[in-house]
């Protein structure tokens, strides 16, 4: 069993397998479902953990790759495998999903054996996201994980649960079911051209060019762009993060997000590169526009969650920024701001949840001088938020760094706007800090509210701990990206001609 | 004389056909509708005669003629609904939409088959004889004949038990 | 009807059609009005009458003897037809006390 | 000769007589009568040996595709036979009689797809509608007459017209067979008289499918019809109808009806599933569902002759979610007004299992990964792009995502509702049930086990 | 990468570091507030320690080459981007570094005996060790990036102390405002950087240490971004974040109300060194200016309005604290006068000497509120040189080395800046700097009056400061005393090897001494006694100058508010009605909708249903034959 595709597989199916296993418990053994949950994908951590460290970064291309025979009738293969960029996402994923089920051991109490299969089945939906080469079995994995995600949202959800996991799912499928058109397009066109049916993601690198590839390029970017979400495509996540059960919420913040920028690099910009090339800016912009967008939405909030999950549409602006500009540095930290993204805001709700488990509320106004009640939980919400405005030091800014100085050789006005959005993100960040946790204990229920249990300190620790090394230390996780930037940029066409510096010689 | 005599007698018999159709669709009383349709099935088996479908004008008359229209008389019979009904006809709108749909679809039909219908056919021909016509159906179409069977004996199935009082 | 009465003993093979197609659009509009469900069903008769007429007319047209054999099947077809139809018929009857087409009105949007 | 003729009617016979031996032993017996019958058929078919033969010509043919549709067809006539007496209105149902027609139906349906000949196939679409229109009323209640009653008459007004089109079809091509509809397009004087009949047969088996113009009695039947046979009717029977459509589409394969069709498909599709949007009754909500199903169907048809593989492959796993479907709607529903959403509600605590399966099959009729739906629905609009109508393909993907509003609306009410009234004592699920569970959760990620047989028995399609 | 290895310099960042965690993790619950303040102090202690042999061995080195580096680790390297953890000592930071950990020492023993029986005694000295950290990471960085590091660090501290007692809300949003107020002034910053990274990757320059920079600062001169010279672009954009960090017009509002904080921290972040660090930083990019003269008019102007009008508002104030922070403003503007006029040198000096005086008033002012109970306005104090005899003593010395009188060290920096922004030229500039320094005589005269003369016009009772307060405050006053001498004839040709020795004309001394002391006579005939009648001689003038000419109020009506509202609306109508409301709900009701529509159409009449299905079959009928008649 040495670090190869075996072990991916490992990592991918054993929460699956978990989940079968936890949904068939007794009825009476239903309180072991959280903790054999947990146990499972602690076990799953370690191939993924041996994955991570047996990634040989000079390496070209996909390793632990494995490509067997599936559907041949369609020409589907089982292809898998990774490179730095999903090798990264996939460990944000193996590393999110234990914390998840950790922080909800209280907080759900029925259907528990169903609560932590769907978390388990979820896990693998993602996983099989990022390790999938086979366009076909992309596909699967990336509408099957919405079942879920759904169950999650419209079971365990809030007071609009129905609401918002029928909004997620309608809305999130109609923009993939598009893809679905383009890619039977596309897999026909290069059957028309070559002869082989094939679903292989490498065989479709400049797919297609001129108006038919524009064409199929939106497409791909729209099922993306709802992901990301992109700035008008956006508004089903404030409704689904709210309602989500807290371990939802991380999830769906600290990864489903992420799956839209995947997207684009993975499939959409290497498939067209040409009108990749063309769209690239039009869409950075709607992302740069989006940093701001997000940021003054998130300030009108008055309902913590909401003003966080408008702070990740804020966030992942700047991503595609980044992720479109093809400047080496910039995707890098783009791909980077994802992992940091998905630490600091999953460790927002994970602290969230622990105020809702007490108050039962999410509003600012229902709390106030908190940091005096709770100091331990005041400083793990201090560091988590500047980590999420961007405090050097932490994590969030070599990611925003980064992005904002490889994105200004080649578009300067987005990178400036995107710098602005980072101004505002400290004005509602530490307004929401203020409002939560300074000022006297007004509230009679915040009196006596207890600080953080043992539970919740090993959920939020291993977060805080990133947070501060990729802060402190990030090339143990850039150096990974540098082969596959460089492969992403080679296959989206090359670099974009930088902005125009006039030199006068000298 | 004689084909002059055949001609009148074929016209004849197509009027009949035609106003025992209109009868049908335009008497009040179900009972006399029920004759009317007689009458269009008797018009309708001396046109086959003279067409020289003389096996199936036969069968015709006794088939149709004779048990289905039992069928109906009993049916009448039983519901006991010989009185017109005092339930008011259809909206206007819809009775246009029909009449306009009956004659599209007489038209449009008419008009696809116009090019073609520039043939004759020859009156009282010398019939198929009933041999040729029973080693057809004996032949060819045994299959289908197995299947008339089987659509009789379902068909006494199922009105059995949709018209039995009680189970 | 160009040619009336002509001295031959052969008649347009359009009237012949004409006629059944006629009698098939009088059964069609009489099942699309009529109220009372009897009459509905003679009239679904009336129908296949029409059709078999045009059956009948092509199988003289380019003469093969098929056409006349299938008349005799839709016989069968017809005949049991009308025996389900009917036995529905009374069971409506004796179900809702009524025998007309509005009756059956419970079944919607 | 003779042994060939037996391996032909052997499958036929073990259907037809056990029915009739149901019709006369004690009720309680019927249901396994018909049962045995249709599995034996069932086995018969499936381990007999190669078989190509054509005794009558091409009035009865068994071929390897004869045999793959049997197949089809047999399988959803055992699954309604052996789910019934597990409905909830099985007691109100006429056991022998009922365990009598539906094999019949079945056999008429196999004799449909078994034959080449147009007045064969009419003649056992009459086998298979006349016993459904007894069936549809056979619960004898008002609601029950009247679903039989307009079944009826519709039914009858397109048997009428589809003779009225064989006869047409046969003025003008001078033969009665299917295969002979290749010569529409070679004809010149009277192509249009020949193309208008063979529209008029192909519309008597859009109306049994279901499609657009044709679909307006879908509801009001299947909710007024015992939930088993609208089972039946919403799989088998619309099965081989489509089946049956799709050999004569392209037998004839001129471009006017692909022209046609293009448009009934995306109306049929659009008008299922939005019809089905503001439902409450999830048996009516299912009939939509079965319309707007017909359309993507259609869809695939788009892609001529090669497109059967992903039409068989679709209508098995279709035929098994809404058997599967109508079957818990059938066990679920107190009374004779069938199931609600509300009724739904809180199902998931009460009787997990029955929620489980219900998600699958709601869900995999949506068309999501990893069940078969989703595959069975990608192959078929891969088919429409190959035939070159991408833009069916669109309409069709924003039509399965506005069905998504009602398929999970069903989901919904299950898990996310609380149930007021106390839920009744849970009740086994069926093995069969589970069994077509299991078909459809996996089925998909299998697919080659289908596609391959079918993309084999290509070449016998005329 | 020349510059010789020297491993010490990452001993001098340590230590704060190690403060910070110790005490904050262990602090309430192990350490008792002893050991928690004198772990605190020892820290710095240690980093002023190794500060000094770093100085001297850097000393040592030849004149050119002085120099020493150590890289720690390769910090983030992605793509063209490589930057290095790496530590740089040189004249310029070992200044910086001496007077940072110097005066941090003295103030944390001094917050020993402040901060006594404070209920987070030890999150205050773990903040405070954390300030020290980023500003020694701030000060020794060898290239911007580290030093932004350190730039939004000290931001952060700044934002933890000033809203340390987090109770008040009125204290908390201070902080909240300084820090954003930074965020802004950092953005400017980044921006620059941006922009020079974009010049001098352009140019195939990769390095972004700052010798590398430097060395290629005629590549920013020759680029031009946007129509504008990229060089003048940077400087402006480099001094915004400047103005933002050391508060200068228009970014200055947030120092006042950082007064918020406990007076030490005041001292030490608000006027010591925090403050300081824009100054430092362009010093340490002004190879960039060289490239741009124009950038440093502008430099030059802002510095020398803020000076002026920081010195007007600071005339009328009634809060002790907030006299000294208007005071600090306008110093650091003098400041910025010098660094604008090209001596960066000077300006260097004066912000040592000002370190010395300023800390110590502050200390003072600290001790005075101790006194009195946490009574901050000088209308309720007097007399209280008669209580605080030290106190009294040690301000005077403070007062005095402020107003620039000979032979302090205020008036040797002060007047070497005005001789230098006279050398280069700019008259008017220099004229007003001359105002300013009358000015400044004048509210520290002020302030020494009300505060220590006349009687004591309090209610509390007033008690002396303990021994832990007051030596601090006597070494900074021996500092604030002897500073000027030993700067002058130290300082300069270390910081600047080559440059002219400095002649001083008598006539600019002369010049300047006299505009002291005409500011400290009208000192003492205006204020006391006819104060009131001053304010009533001008009511209006008088409330302009104390609403600090309703500037925050400006702020407020014209960016915060309007953005705020702005905010409520885009989520309200564009999020909320617009995209959310028409978009998505508005589809979707579309389609529920066309469902109810078509099921009306299902009226259950069979005969409707045929109706339909014969016009449908028309309709198709009529499709194929059109496909031949047509």
């Amino acid at each position: 069993m040495m670090i190869g595709p075996d072990l991916l597989n490992i990592a991918i199916y054993l929460p699956l397998a978990a989940a079968i296993g936890v949904a068939l418990l007794p009825r009476d053994k239903e309180h072991l479902a959280g903790p054999l949950a947990l146990a499972a994908l602690l076990l799953a951590f370690v191939p993924a953990l041996a994955l991570y460290l047996g990634f040989d970064p000079a390496l070209p291309g996909m390793q632990f790759a494995q490509d067997l025979p599936w559907l041949s009738a369609l020409g589907a293969r089982y292809a898998i495998g990774l490179d730095g960029i999903s090798l990264l996402m996939f460990m944000l994923t193996a590393f999110l999903g234990p914390i998840a089920v950790l922080s909800s051991f209280e907080a759900v109490k029925e259907h528990r054996r169903f609560y932590y299969a769907s978390l388990l089945a979820l896990q693998t939906g993602m996983l099989g996201v990022f390790a999938a080469l086979d366009l076909l079995l992309f596909y699967v994995f990336w509408e099957a994980m919405l079942i879920p995600m759904y169950f999650l949202i419209g079971i365990w959800g809030g007071k609009r649960r129905i609401y918002a996991s029928v909004k997620f799912f309608i809305y999130t499928m109609a923009g993939s079911l598009l893809m679905l058109a383009a890619i039977l397009w596309l897999y026909f066109d290069h059957q028309s051209r070559t002869g082989i049916y094939t679903f292989a993601l490498s065989a479709y690198g400049n797919a297609a060019t001129g108006g038919t590839g524009m064409l199929l390029f939106l497409a791909f970017a729209l099922a993306f762009a709802i992901k990301v979400p992109l700035w008008p495509f956006h508004t089903w996540l404030p409704d689904a993060h709210v309602e989500a059960p807290t371990a939802g919420s991380i999830i769906l913040a600290g990864v489903l997000l992420k799956m839209g920028v995947y997207g684009f690099i993975r499939i959409a910009v290497p498939f067209f590169p040409e009108a990749a090339m063309t769209a690239g800016w039009p869409i950075a912009a709607l992302g740069a526009f989006g940093v701001i967008y997000g940021s003054l939405t998130a300030w009108a909030q008055d309902d913590i969650k909401k003003l966080v999950a408008y702070s990740s549409v804020a966030h992942l602006g700047i991503v595609m920024v980044g992720a479109l500009v093809l400047e080496p540095a910039a995707v890098s930290g783009a791909v980077l701001q994802m992992v940091n993204h998905g630490l600091s805001t999953g460790a927002l709700f994970l602290c969230v949840g622990m105020l809702y488990e007490r108050r039962h509320t999410r509003l600012m106004a229902d709390y106030g001088g908190i940091a005096k009640v709770m100091p331990a939980f005041a400083a793990v919400f201090m560091i988590v938020t500047l980590s999420s405005i961007g405090l050097p030091g932490l994590n969030g800014f070599i990611g925003e760094f980064l992005i904002l100085f490889g994105s200004f050789k080649v578009w300067p006005c987005l990178a400036l706007i995107s710098l602005g959005g980072v101004i505002l993100s400290a004005v509602y960040m530490l307004g929401m800090y203020q409002k939560v946790f300074f000022g006297p204990v007004t509230n009679p229920a915040n009196k006596e509210l207890p600080d953080l249990k043992v539970r919740e300190w090993l959920c939020v620790l291993p977060l805080l701990a990133l947070i501060v090394w990729i802060g402190v230390y990030p090339n143990f996780f850039l150096k990974r990206l540098d082969t596959a930037v460089n492969d992403y940029i080679r296959l989206a066409g090359g670099q974009r001609p930088p902005f125009s510096l006039t030199q006068e010689g000298k | 004389m004689k084909p002059l005599l055949l001609n009148a007698a074929f016209y004849l018999i197509s009027g009949a056909v035609l106003a025992g159709a209109a009868g049908v669709v335009l008497l009040r009383r179900p009972l006399y509708c029920a004759l009317s349709l007689l009458f269009t099935l008797l018009a309708t088996s001396g046109l086959y005669i003279l067409l020289g479908a003389e096996l199936a004008g036969y069968l015709q008359i006794i088939v149709y003629a004779g048990a289905v229209m039992a069928l109906f008389i009993l049916a009448i019979h039983m519901t006991g609904q010989d009185a017109p009904l005092k339930v008011p006809p259809l909206p206007r709108l819809l009775l246009m939409a029909a009449g306009a749909g009956a004659a599209g679809l007489f038209a449009l039909l008419m008009l696809a088959s116009a090019r073609f219908f520039i043939a004759f056919v020859k009156l009282a021909p010398e019939p198929w004889s009933v041999a040729e016509q029973a080693g057809l159906i004996f032949g060819r179409y045994a299959p289908q004949f197995e299947l008339l069977s089987l659509l009789v004996l379902a068909g006494i199935a199922g009105t059995v038990v949709t018209a039995k009082k009680k189970l | 009807m160009m040619n009336f009465l002509p001295l031959t003993d052969s008649v347009p093979l359009a009237h012949i059609v004409g006629l059944g197609v006629a009698v098939f659009a009088a059964g069609t509009f009489g099942f699309l009005v009529r109220r009372n469900l009897i009459v509905l069903l003679m009239c679904v008769e009336l129908m296949l009458n029409g059709a078999n007429i045009v059956l009948v007319a092509f199988s003289r047209a380019p003469g093969a003897a098929d056409p006349q054999v299938w008349v005799i099947f839709m016989f069968a077809v017809a005949a049991a037809e009308a025996g389900v139809g009917l036995a529905l018929a009374v069971l409506i009857w004796r179900r809702l006390r009524a025998l007309d087409i509005d009756a059956l009105k419970e079944l919607k949007g | 000769m003779e042994k060939n003729l037996l391996d032909l009617t052997a499958p036929l016979l073990l259907v037809a007589v056990p029915a009739i031996i149901a019709l006369l032993v004690r009720p309680a017996w019927a249901a396994r009568a018909a049962g045995i019958g249709l599995l034996a058929a069932f086995l018969n078919v499936s381990f007999g040996g190669p078989a190509n033969i054509m005794p009558f010509g091409q009035s009865l043919v068994y071929d390897p595709l004869t045999k793959l549709l049997w197949l089809l067809i047999l399988g959803a006539a055992f699954a309604v036979v052996d789910l019934t007496p597990r409905a909830d209105c099985a007691a109100s149902l006429p056991a022998n009689e009922y365990y009598f027609l539906l094999p019949i139906s079945a056999v008429g349906l196999m004799a449909m797809l078994a034959t080449g000949d147009l007045i064969g196939v009419f003649i056992a679409l009459e086998v298979v509608s006349l016993p459904l229109y007894a069936l549809a009323a056979a619960r004898r209640t008002a609601a029950g007459a009247e679903a039989g009653y307009k079944y009826f008459l519709l039914g009858s007004f397109g048997a009428a017209l589809t003779v009225l089109g064989i006869a047409f079809f046969y003025g003008s091509v001078g033969s009665a067979l299917i295969q002979s509809a290749a010569a529409i397009s070679g004809l010149k004087v009277n192509q249009a008289a020949a193309s208008a009949g063979f529209l008029l047969i192909m519309s008597g088996f859009a109306f049994k499918a279901a499609l657009v113009p044709f679909h307006m009695w879908v509801p009001d039947v299947y909710e007024g019809a015992p939930s088993p046979v609208s089972a039946f009717m919403a799989s088998a029977v619309k099965a081989g109808a489509v089946l049956i459509l799709f050999r004569l589409f392209v037998a004839a394969d001129l471009p006017l009806y692909y022209k046609v069709f293009w448009w009934v498909a995306a109306l049929t599709m659009a008008a299922g599933n939005i019809a089905a949007l503001p439902q409450t009754g999830v048996k009516r909500m299912l009939a939509y569902s079965s319309v707007a199903h017909a359309g993507y169907l259609l869809t695939g048809f788009m892609g001529g002759k090669a497109a059967f593989p992903a039409v068989y492959f679709y209508l098995a796993v279709y035929a098994a979610a809404t058997i599967g479907a109508f079957s818990l709607v059938a066990i679920l529903e107190k009374d004779e007004k069938g199931v609600t959403l509300d009724g739904l509600r809180g199902l998931a605590a009460a009787d997990p299992a029955k929620a489980a399966l219900m998600t699958v099959f709601v869900l995999s009729l949506a068309g999501i990964p990893p069940l078969a739906g989703f595959f069975g629905k990608f192959w078929l609009f891969a088919q429409a792009v190959r035939g070159g109508s991408p833009g069916l393909v669109v309409i069709a993907v924003l039509a399965s995502a506005v069905s998504l509003y009602y398929y999970l609306s069903i989901i919904t009410a299950m898990y996310a509702g609380k149930a007021d009234v106390p839920a009744a004592p849970r009740s086994a699920t069926p093995l069969t049930l589970w069994l077509i569970g299991a078909f459809v959760l996996l089925g998909g990620l299998a697919a080659d086990f289908f596609l391959l047989p079918a993309a084999n028995a290509l070449p016998f399609l005329p | 990468m020349e510059g010789n290895f020297y491993p010490l310099l990452k001993w001098m960042i340590l230590p704060p570091l190690a403060g910070f965690v110790l005490n904050g993790l262990l602090g309430k619950r192990l350490l008792s507030e002893r050991t928690g303040g004198i772990l605190g102090s020892l820290a710095i202690f240690l980093s002023f320690i190794f500060a000094l042999l770093s100085v001297s061995d850097l000393l040592n080195l030849p004149a050119a080459d002085r120099l020493l580096r150590d890289t720690l680790f390769a910090w983030i390297s992605a793509g063209p981007f490589t930057v290095d953890f790496a530590l740089r000592l040189d004249p310029l930071s070992s200044v910086m570094a001496l007077v940072v950990a110097g005066v941090s020492f003295l103030i944390h023993v001094y917050s020993i005996g402040y901060m006594r029986g404070d209920r987070c005694f030890h999150k205050y000295f773990s903040y405070l060790n954390l300030f020290v950290f980023f500003m020694l990471v701030l000060v020794l960085a060898d290239n911007p990036v580290l030093m932004f590091v350190g730039w939004e660090g000290v931001g952060l501290a700044s934002y933890l102390l000033i809203g340390f007692w987090y109770e008040d809300t009125e204290k908390a949003s201070a902080g909240k405002k300084a820090f954003v107020t930074n965020r802004i002034g950092d953005a400017g910053f980044l921006a620059g950087l941006m922009l020079l990274a974009a010049v001098m990757h352009a140019g195939g320059v990769y390095g972004l240490d700052f010798s590398t920079l430097s060395a290629n600062a005629r590549l920013a001169a020759g680029a031009s971004f946007a129509g504008v010279n990229a060089a003048f672009l940077i400087g402006v954009l480099l001094f915004v974040g400047a103005t933002g960090k050391s508060a200068q017009f228009p970014l200055y509002v947030w120092l006042p109300d950082a007064m918020a904080g406990p007076t030490p921290v005041s001292a030490l972040i608000h006027a010591a060194t925090m403050v300081t660090a824009g100054v430092y930083m362009l010093s340490r990019m002004f190879f960039l200016y060289e490239a741009a003269p124009a950038a440093l008019n502008v430099v030059l102007i802002t510095g020398c309005f803020t000076a002026f009008l920081a010195a007007v508002i600071a005339v009328a104030q009634r809060d002790i604290k907030k006299v000294l922070a208007y005071s600090t403003v306008s110093q650091l503007g003098y400041m910025f006068m010098a660094v604008g006029a090209g001596a960066w040198a000077a300006g260097v000096f004066h912000l040592t000497t000002h370190a010395f005086f300023k800390a110590l008033l502050f200390l003072a002012a600290g001790s005075v509120i101790h006194g009195l109970g946490g009574e901050q306005d000088l209308f309720k104090m007097g007399g209280l040189r008669r209580h605080m005899r030290t106190t009294f003593i040690l301000t005077a010395t403070g007062w005095l080395a402020i107003s620039g009188v000979p032979p302090l060290a205020g008036f040797y920096s002060k007047d070497l800046i005005l001789e230098k922004v006279f050398a280069s030229g700019a008259g008017f500039v220099w004229l007003t700097g001359l105002l300013t320094a009358a000015l400044t005589a004048y509210y520290i005269s002020r302030l020494l009056i009300l505060a220590f003369m006349d009687k004591y016009r309090g209610t509390q009772h007033v008690h002396g400061s303990p021994a832990v307060m007051t030596a601090p405050m006597g070494l900074l006053a021996v500092l604030s005393v002897a500073g000027g001498m030993a700067g002058a004839a130290w300082l300069l040709p270390f910081l600047q090897p080559g440059a002219a020795p400095e002649h001083h004309s008598a006539l600019m001394i002369a010049v300047s001494v006299s505009a002291a002391a005409a500011g400290i006579i009208a000192a003492f005939l205006l204020v006391g006694r006819r104060a009131e009648d001053l304010a009533a001689a001008w009511p209006r003038l008088h409330r302009l100058v104390y609403n600090k000419f309703y500037v925050d109020e400006i702020y407020a009506a014209l960016v915060l508010r309007p953005l705020e509202r702005f905010a409520g609306w885009t989520f309200r109508v564009p999020d909320s009605k617009v995209i959310d409301g028409a978009f998505v709900n508005g589809t979707a009701a579309l389609f529920m909708s066309m469902g109810r529509g078509l099921r009306a159409v299902q009226t259950g009449n069979a005969q409707f249903y045929a109706i339909v299905f014969l016009a449908g079959l028309c309709v198709l009928l009529a499709a194929v034959l059109a496909g031949y008649y047509l």
